[in-house]
């Protein structure tokens, strides 16, 4: 392997080498530049794949051929060689992003460039302390003469704010080293390591020191210097400033700090910690996108130096998880800003305009992926390996302070993507040409290899390398291929994965495997609708279907949360399709990633540190700990099924989706709440906080849930949203079922499990169908369609009558099951709730069904045809399944209902042949529908005999009080349908929860707005904040004393 | 004699980083500078200085055996050189910006120049 | 609970008594109104003639499916409460299909009746019909809040779900009757009662003056023969119930006319002295004093 | 005014943390590892009579890479800067004074005794104090006083750069040479050691003055030239 | 360790502490250019006296002399092209 100093010596070379060709051909210096940058790159590469499969040692290089304390020494382990690798490259793509300004300035420029990347390369290998001063000078002039490219006027003044802040650094630096020096009596950070420290001054020489470079790390309160260079500099430098500079200046710290000793790790997690969080909070109010950028790259500095702080902690996961969150933060930071050299505008909106290239936005989002750390990227496995050896330390503080943070960083950024994705672009806004979208997609490529390195390396389980996910990459290169044979692809792959997996479950994972996989093919027959070809939609969906499919595969805590977060991310991609979609899809993003940062804490408490916990060890968790498990882990399943509280995401996700995804998202996805709290009640049982009994707690949100979910749906005009309360009612009355904790409550829930799949994609695929024809949800503007659309009028016939348990249909099956579950639960008032929730259920279907198929029809719609064949045939589908379940409920009841009896030791029901009996009653479905039936048809022939010949007659044709109605619109009875039930209980109404959390939400922004005007753009007020952070931190960690 | 210079570099430091702070003119601002620079310099000398010793050549006056026992620290000597030229190296570069400012808006008050904030 | 074929026969038996005895109470419940307001009244046989009368006429208007169907869903919904629930304790014959369900399928099934009636009414295009189920379906859902109450008070007391099974267990004297052992029970269900049973002061559904007969408006003719057949039965079902849990039940067809025409009068007697009250405020009453003593009935089982 | 009083508060509590680095100071008695590793081994290993040549030349040889490679940037950058901004027309160079009798003549006195002392400065680099960057700089010093002398004289920019490039690409090679030949990067064993306290001797020190000498001076002259010439170009 | 030398010291000592706080308090920017030199000078004599005669020749070629050019080399331009 050739030595590494050769990476100095081509960069000065090439460098100096630069003066003697001839300034003219401009061209061929910039070739040699690309030239040395790569070979640099390759150099680098070629030791990280050697150390990384241990064909060679970590390289000791001594320059001048004498020992270290006496010379200055280069060290290359993996992790510089890793960060070397990343530096050279980001130079690389930096140096072709920002061609243009190279060729126009000529060799002056590109010789700093080269320079820049050389002198972050040493700062990477140096072992010695005054080494290190000189590399950190060299940066801080190439910076300033880097900056001077961009033609931006406003970069001048950054780089003078930037020098001025570099000379305070360089002064209090040279003092650090020097009193380090004449306490240790060597620079070389190895050997000082060795000798104990003599000298009392010694303490305050490494403070200066490691606050100098701290503050070179640019952390929250004092970079007002800093970020002007990321808003005005040119994008290609940005990139190399953010990812290079940064990662090796938190290498710079790092080495620091492994001589500094341990007393000075909670120093550094404070500092790292305020960053990330503050300028996190900072970064929500930025409309800039570059100074966006660049309060982020701040906060993840700030958050690696949090991790660095933590080193003593993390042990050998250390360089796993520093390194997975500086490479994904270098990565997917260059990959931003070179992107952002593509948008014309500046303001977030602007970058609507990537829609025109598809391949862009899978940058944007893959991109978005690796900084908030979502699989299959690197930061998810470090943020996962960071969370456990933080509880296993006992430091649960830290770990919600990082959640905190990652939770408000996803915020913006969900935000920006929305925007990105929904606003509409203003023309010729993408300046679009090969080379920034080849170094853009170039990034991709390195963030998707590392994701699969960090999942080799993670051992355990390498969320890339499962089938799903394979499935899901596939489909991504399948994008050019029409909506339709896709389609079939899809449906094939669930059936097939449905096929292979279906012997291993025991009946209840069936049951949710049935209803999700094939459930979720039945409900794809609808997307046959689509013509064209659909960019984005089956990746998303498949990504959802992949998390629900490894969902009910996982065994361990890992494989469950990895599962957890594939599937938030893909139906979150699939609920900001929707037309109106992207405030909705922004809440419900923040919702489940909250919901899935209390997992991963409960999930890390409960397992205690040790990896891989399996998941039905659960119950194992230590007594003290168990309450605290099951709050967190509950309330990450409840953002899932929408209990009341944590709903206000559902309605707008469920109704602005597309047609074809509401019943995918509403009918499916909220079970996998419901599977969760199931494994989580399984393993815990009753658990009770300060005396209170917790599944007592969630009978009573279960409780409210269902009536307040029924009373909000009667109110609503939006036919889509009422559905969407009404399932939020549903999912109440599910939860309330599974805290009964009884065999039959866990029986009621599997039913709801069931019904609800069934009648809700049917429900949403009728109105779908109807909002496809008549272009509204909104109800009044329907009306009368039963003429025109008959088969959509059955279905939903059939699924009002099911889903408010009208005897005949399987309603009523769960409406029985729960009467007996309550019979031997101790508890009476929640109860109350649910018998309200009952028949106000059913006034919600009755409206649905009057405004949109009965009463007047309305001119414009007169000509309307039915709903789409593809759209009808998994309704009628459905309506098959709903008659046969109707009849038959053994079919899929009973090994369920011997599995959880299984569980609770009872069997309070008895199958004997067509009829169910239990303790206090019995039930005989064919009995039931044989007699309706029977009636029914007697009484119609009687009707018949009689009045056979009738003449079919217009709605139209009536009169009251003497008047023939003269337009349809004025005798359709549809707006406020229950007038009276909003003034008898209208104050229900009230929007407390959204209200709360709007609270919250524009608290945090309004901190930001607020604390970010300090930032007052005087490089003199940002040089004294840098005094002022400086002398802060001494006196709080030094307390005065030397 | 240590003492004094250490005394001296920090008050030059100090004083060098109040004229920084306080004042809006950029060039002063840059004379600021210079001045802690210097003041840098002297306590990275004064570090190495030990009393009743003699500069670190080896000529007649000092031979090699007993050079050990009559010379200062070389080391401090060595890094002072680097951070001199660093120094002005930085210096430079300020007043190039400087000059640059000064065409950019006319003038020297660091306080007209903050379109980039918030 | 197996099925013998002798039960249909024996069904039809009892619906056959129930239909004539609602037929004539009925008649009977309108005349004595009318003769408290000093008018002679109408004959006893009077719903006779209107039967006839109506399924003589010969209608040539239909307004679609659904309209058609609604009286038929009616209907259903009228025989089925009667076929579902156990009529006269005790004897062989009248017990009709209660094998199939029990107290939760009959409170269910009252809403088949509403649904399809609710849902003809809708077709019928008429504004008065939706504006009368609007209010129907407002009031019944708050007015049906006491009775599961206090069905499920009182399935809580016998720890029974099975009508015959709590008929049996008041057997034996007035004091063993539902009304005295758990009496809030039974004062909640009360309240249902008279909500439910479409008489002022809870008529506003069918007000005569404001919206005519509200959701029948469209209907004439055999769609109204098969209403008003339903409009006889569909009170005697809902009362059979009533008795059967909290009066003791019928062991004798005579004890069941009398128990059915004394329960008849209750909401009859109330309807004549009180004026209509607007659908919210019903609903108000309904919460603020039915679901209170339900509650109550709840906690002192 | 606010800005004063905090100011003035925060140099005071800096203040205090460097007095208690002064009160707390006292100097070595012996010198220290690496101080007395130098002493010893200067002449052994480096040949270098100066042992603060020998530090900045060998044993930190990095440093003093870095640091000719900063000066290289400054120039670079100034150029960089100035080439942006040409001087608006109005103002031209031509309101110069008349350099004076005493300046004209005084210059071409003094300049070539300057040189001398420069090449004479970084010729005994290893042996007197002094050494690449002093000579560099009076070089430096000589090419100023002539542009004052005479402001329209036009140095030759690309010789400057030419000399500047080719001594740096130069200090690379002798550098790398170290490596392949003696024990490491900028190894002075390249040349001979030859006799201690001669003029050429401690092996490839004096050659690595010579350039650093070239290249400082280089750079300090073009640092000069970019700012003349942008005046009146 | 002679008392001259000590005595040397502190004088340079203070000197250049005076020329500093000239070079702050100064109205005229020129002033203060000269004064830094000034400081830088005193700087090398006192290197001279600190046993350290590389640092003393660069501090006085560099120190005093480029940098004060410097100074002057930029206020000139600033002053022709309409500064103050």
């Amino acid at each position: 392997m050739v030595s590494p100093v050769l990476i100095l010596a081509i960069g000065l070379g090439t460098a100096f080498a630069l003066g003697l060709l001839s300034q003219a051909r401009k061209s061929f210096l910039f070739l040699v530049t690309l030239a040395a940058l790569a070979l640099m790159a390759a150099i680098s590469l070629g030791w990280v794949v050697a150390l990384a499969t241990g064909a060679a040692m970590t390289a000791e290089i001594h320059t001048a051929g004498v020992a270290p304390p006496f010379a200055i020494n280069l060290r290359v382990g993996l992790a510089e060689a890793a960060l070397l690798a990343t530096i050279s490259l980001a130079g690389l793509f930096s140096a072709l992003s920002m061609r243009e300004p190279l060729l126009r300035l000529g060799r002056g420029a590109m010789a700093v460039l080269l320079v820049l990347v050389m002198a972050i390369s040493g700062l990477v290998m140096t072992r010695d302390l005054f080494n290190l001063f000189v590399f950190i000078e060299l940066i801080a002039i190439a910076t300033a003469g880097v900056v001077l490219l961009s033609q931006d006027q406003r970069a001048i003044c950054a780089g003078f704010k930037y020098l001025v802040v570099s000379q305070i650094i360089a002064i209090l630096m040279l003092i650090g080293i020097i009193f380090t020096y004449h306490a240790t009596g060597s620079l070389n950070i190895d050997d000082i390591v060795a000798t104990p420290v003599a000298f009392h001054g010694a303490a305050l020489a490494i403070f200066l020191l490691l606050i100098a470079l701290v503050v070179e790390l640019k952390p929250f309160p004092a970079n007002g210097w800093a970020l002007d260079i990321y808003t005005s500099a040119h994008p290609g430098f940005s990139a190399l400033f953010s990812a290079a500079t940064g990662s090796a200046a938190l290498f710079a710290v790092d080495k620091v700090a492994t001589y500094a000793g341990d007393a000075w790790l909670p120093l550094l997690t404070g500092i790292g910690l305020l960053s990330f969080v503050g300028s996190n909070i900072v970064a929500l109010r930025q409309e800039n996108d570059r100074r966006l950028l660049g309060y982020s790259s701040v906060g993840q500095l700030g958050l690696v130096l949090a991790v660095i702080g933590q080193r003593d902690v993390l042990g050998d996961a250390y360089l796993y998880i520093a390194g997975g969150l500086i490479l994904s933060h270098a990565v997917a930071k260059a990959g931003l800003f070179w992107m952002s050299a593509i948008v014309r505008g500046r303001t977030l909106t602007d970058w609507a305009a990537i829609r025109a290239r598809a391949p862009m936005v899978l940058a944007f989002a893959t991109f978005i992926a690796m900084l908030v750390g979502l699989p299959p990227f690197p930061g998810f496995y470090a943020k996962w390996d960071l969370a456990q050896a933080l509880v296993a330390a006992g430091r649960l503080p830290i770990l919600s302070l990082i959640l905190l943070g990652v939770l408000i960083e996803s915020a913006y950024l969900f935000r920006w993507f929305g925007y990105a994705i929904k606003r509409e672009a203003v023309e010729k806004g993408l300046l679009a040409n090969t080379v920034d979208c080849g170094i853009t997609l170039a990034a991709v490529a390195g963030g998707w290899a590392l994701g699969w390195i960090w999942g080799v390396a993670h051992g355990e389980f390498n969320v890339l390398a499962t089938l799903p996910v394979l499935a899901v990459v596939a489909f991504l290169l399948l994008e050019p291929l029409p909506a339709k044979v896709k389609n079939v692809l899809a449906i094939a792959a669930l059936l097939g994965w449905f096929a292979m997996v279906v012997g291993g479950y025991d009946p209840m994972r069936l049951i949710f495997a049935a209803v999700m996989i094939p459930g979720g093919a039945v409900i794809l027959i609808a997307s046959f609708t689509e013509t064209g070809r659909r960019i984005g939609f089956y990746p998303s969906a498949m990504a959802m279907y992949a998390g629900l499919a490894l969902l009910l595969e996982a065994t361990t805590f890992f494989e469950f949360f990895a599962a957890w977060e594939i599937m938030t991310l893909g139906s979150y991609f699939l609920i900001l399709r929707g037309r109106m979609s992207e405030p909705h899809a922004l809440s419900y993003m923040l919702f489940s990633l909250g919901g899935a940062f209390a997992l991963l804490a409960g999930f890390a408490i409960a397992s205690g540190g040790v990896q891989p916990f399996p998941l039905d060890q659960l119950g194992t968790v230590a007594a003290d700990l168990a309450p605290y498990v099951f709050v967190l882990l509950a309330v990450g399943f409840m953002t899932k099924t929408a209990a009341m509280g944590l709903h206000i995401w559902l309605p707008g996700a469920h109704a602005e989706a597309e047609t074809d995804v509401s019943p995918m998202v509403s009918g499916i996805l909220l079970k996998a709440g419901l599977f969760g709290l199931f494994l989580m009640l399984m393993q815990l049982g009753r658990q009770s906080l300060w005396g209170v009994d917790l599944t007592y707690v969630l009978v009573w949100i279960g409780a409210i849930s269902a009536f307040l979910g029924a009373v909000l749906a009667i109110f609503q005009e939006d036919a889509k949203r009422l559905l969407a309360y009404s399932s939020i009612s549903q999912m109440g009355y599910a939860l309330f079922g599974i805290a009964l904790m009884n065999h039959l409550g866990w029986l009621m829930a599997m039913m709801f499990v069931i019904n609800h799949y069934v009648y809700k994609s049917m429900l949403f695929l009728a109105v779908g169908g109807v909002y496809k024809r008549t272009h509204t949800k909104l109800m009044y503007k329907m009306g009368g369609l039963i003429t025109l659309m008959p088969f959509t009028f059955v279905s939903v016939l059939v699924g009002i009558i099911a889903m408010s348990g009208v005897p005949p249909l399987s309603g009523f099956g769960g409406r029985w099951i729960f009467y007996n579950a309550i019979m031997d639960a101790g508890l009476r008032l929640p109860l109350i709730l649910i018998f309200m929730a009952g028949p106000i259920g059913f006034l919600y279907l009755f409206r649905l069904i009057h405004t949109i198929f009965l009463g007047q029809l309305k001119d414009p719609h007169r000509k309307l045809k039915e709903a789409p064949a593809w759209l009808v045939a998994p309704q009628m589908i459905f309506v098959a399944f709903l008659i046969g379940f109707a009849v038959l409920p053994g079919m899929a009841l009973q090994k369920v209902d011997g599995y959880i009896g299984s569980i609770f030791g009872d069997q309070p029901l008895v199958w004997s042949g067509r009829a169910i009996a239990s303790e206090f009653g019995y039930w005989n479905p064919v009995a039931i529908m044989v007699v309706i039936i029977v009636v029914f048809v007697s009484v119609f022939l009687i009707l018949l005999a009689k009045n056979h010949d009738a003449q079919k007659v217009k709605q139209f044709n009536i009169v009251f009080s003497a008047e023939r109605p003269y337009r349809p619109e004025t005798t359709h009875f549809a707006w406020n349908f229950f007038a009276p039930y909003r003034k008898a209980m209208g104050f229900l109404e009230t929007p407390v929860v959204s209200t709360f959390w709007g609270g919250v939400t524009d608290g945090i922004n309004g901190v930001g707005d607020f604390t970010r005007r300090f930032y007052n753009g005087n490089g003199q007020s940002y040089a004294i904040h840098v005094v002022l952070f400086v002398v802060a931190v001494y006196l709080i960690a030094m307390g005065g004393v030397a | 004699m240590a003492q004094i210079a250490l005394a001296t570099g920090f008050v030059l430091i100090l004083a060098g980083l109040y004229g920084a702070l306080t004042n809006r003119d950029i060039l002063r601002m840059i004379v600021a500078f210079t001045i802690a620079d210097t003041g840098v310099n002297i306590v990275l000398v004064a570090v190495g200085y030990l009393p009743g010793r003699t500069a670190p050549i080896l000529d007649a006056a000092v031979p090699v055996a007993e050079a050990g026992q009559r010379i200062i620290d070389p080391v401090p000597q060595a890094l002072v050189l680097t951070a001199i030229v660093i120094g002005l190296g930085i210096t430079a570069l300020m007043l190039a910006y400087a000059y640059r400012l000064f065409r950019l808006r006319h003038s020297l008050d660091i306080s007209t120049f903050t379109e980039l904030k918030w | 609970m197996t099925f013998e074929w002798i039960q249909v026969p024996y069904a039809l038996a009892t619906l056959f008594i129930i239909l004539n005895y609602g037929m004539l109470m009925t008649a009977v419940v309108r005349k004595l109104a009318a003769r408290v307001g000093g008018r002679p009244g109408i004959p006893v046989w009077q719903n006779y003639i209107d039967l006839v009368k109506n399924f003589a006429l010969r209608s040539k208007i239909n307004h679609g499916v659904m309209y058609y169907l609604g009286p038929v869903f009616r209907l259903t919904g009228g025989i089925g409460l009667i076929l579902f629930v156990p009529t006269i304790y005790g004897s062989s014959w009248a017990q009709n299909f209660s094998f199939s369900g029990d107290l939760i399928l009959a409170l269910y099934f009252i809403f088949f009746g509403t649904l399809g009636m609710a849902l003809g009414a809708g077709e019928s295009g008429h504004p008065h019909s939706a504006i009368g189920v609007s209010r129907g379906l407002a009031q019944v859902t708050a007015a049906e809040l006491p009775m599961a109450l206090a069905v499920f008070a009182i399935a809580l007391q016998y720890q029974t779900l099975s009508i015959t099974g709590i008929v049996e267990a008041q057997q034996g004297g007035l004091f063993h009757w539902t009304l005295f052992t758990n009496p809030l029970a039974v004062f909640a269900a009360m309240f249902a009662y008279v909500g439910t049973m479409m008489r002022s002061p809870f008529d506003v559904v069918l007000a005569p003056q404001e919206i005519p007969i509200g959701p029948p408006t469209e209907y004439h003719s055999a769609y109204l023969a098969l209403m008003q057949t339903n409009r006889v039965i569909f009170p005697i079902a809902k009362t059979i119930i009533y008795m059967n849990i909290f009066f003791g039940g019928a062991t004798t067809w005579a004890e069941f006319a009398v128990k059915v025409f004394l329960l008849y009068m209750i909401p009859a007697v109330i309807g004549v002295v009180h004026p209509r009250f607007r659908v919210e405020q019903s609903i108000r009453f309904f919460l603020k004093w039915g679901l209170p003593v339900g509650i109550l009935a709840i906690l002192t089982v | 005014m606010i800005r004063h009083v905090v100011v003035a508060l925060l140099v005071a509590l800096l203040g205090i943390a460097f007095w208690t680095l002064t009160a707390g100071y006292l100097p070595d008695a012996e010198l220290n590892r690496t101080a007395a590793y130098y002493a010893a081994h200067a002449q052994d290993e480096v040949g270098a009579p100066n042992i603060v040549t020998g530090i900045i030349v060998t044993w930190r040889g990095l440093d003093t890479l870095g640091e000719v490679t900063v000066l290289f940037l400054t120039s670079a950058v100034i150029a960089l800067v100035l080439t942006q901004s040409k001087t608006p027309a109005g103002a031209t160079g031509a309101g110069f004074l008349p350099s004076g009798e005493l300046l004209t003549t005084g210059t071409r006195m003094i300049v070539p005794l300057i040189v001398l002392l420069g090449a004479y400065v970084i010729m005994n680099g290893h042996l007197t104090p002094g050494g690449g960057f002093q000579g560099g700089a009076i070089l430096a010093s000589g090419a100023l006083l002539t542009l004052l002398a005479e402001p329209t004289r036009r140095f030759g920019h690309s010789v400057i750069a030419r000399v500047e490039s080719a001594s740096g690409l130069t200090y690379v090679l002798v550098g790398l040479a170290g490596m392949m030949i003696a024990g490491g990067f900028l190894d002075n064993g390249i040349l001979p050691l030859g006799r201690f306290g001669a003029m050429l001797s401690a092996g490839a020190i004096p050659l690595i003055s010579v350039l650093i000498g070239l290249k400082v001076g280089a750079e300090f002259s073009s640092i000069l030239e970019s700012l003349h010439e942008t005046e009146d170009a | 360790m002679s008392v001259l030398m000590l005595g040397l010291a502190i004088a340079l000592a203070l000197s250049m502490v005076a020329a500093a706080a000239v070079a702050l308090i100064t109205r005229s920017t020129v002033i203060a250019v000269l004064a830094a030199g000034l400081v830088s000078l005193f700087a090398s004599i006192f290197f001279v006296v600190l046993a350290a005669p590389d640092v003393a020749m660069t501090e006085a070629a560099i120190g005093s002399g480029l940098t004060t050019f410097l100074f002057f080399f930029t206020m000139g331009r600033i002053r022709r092209e309409g500064g103050k």
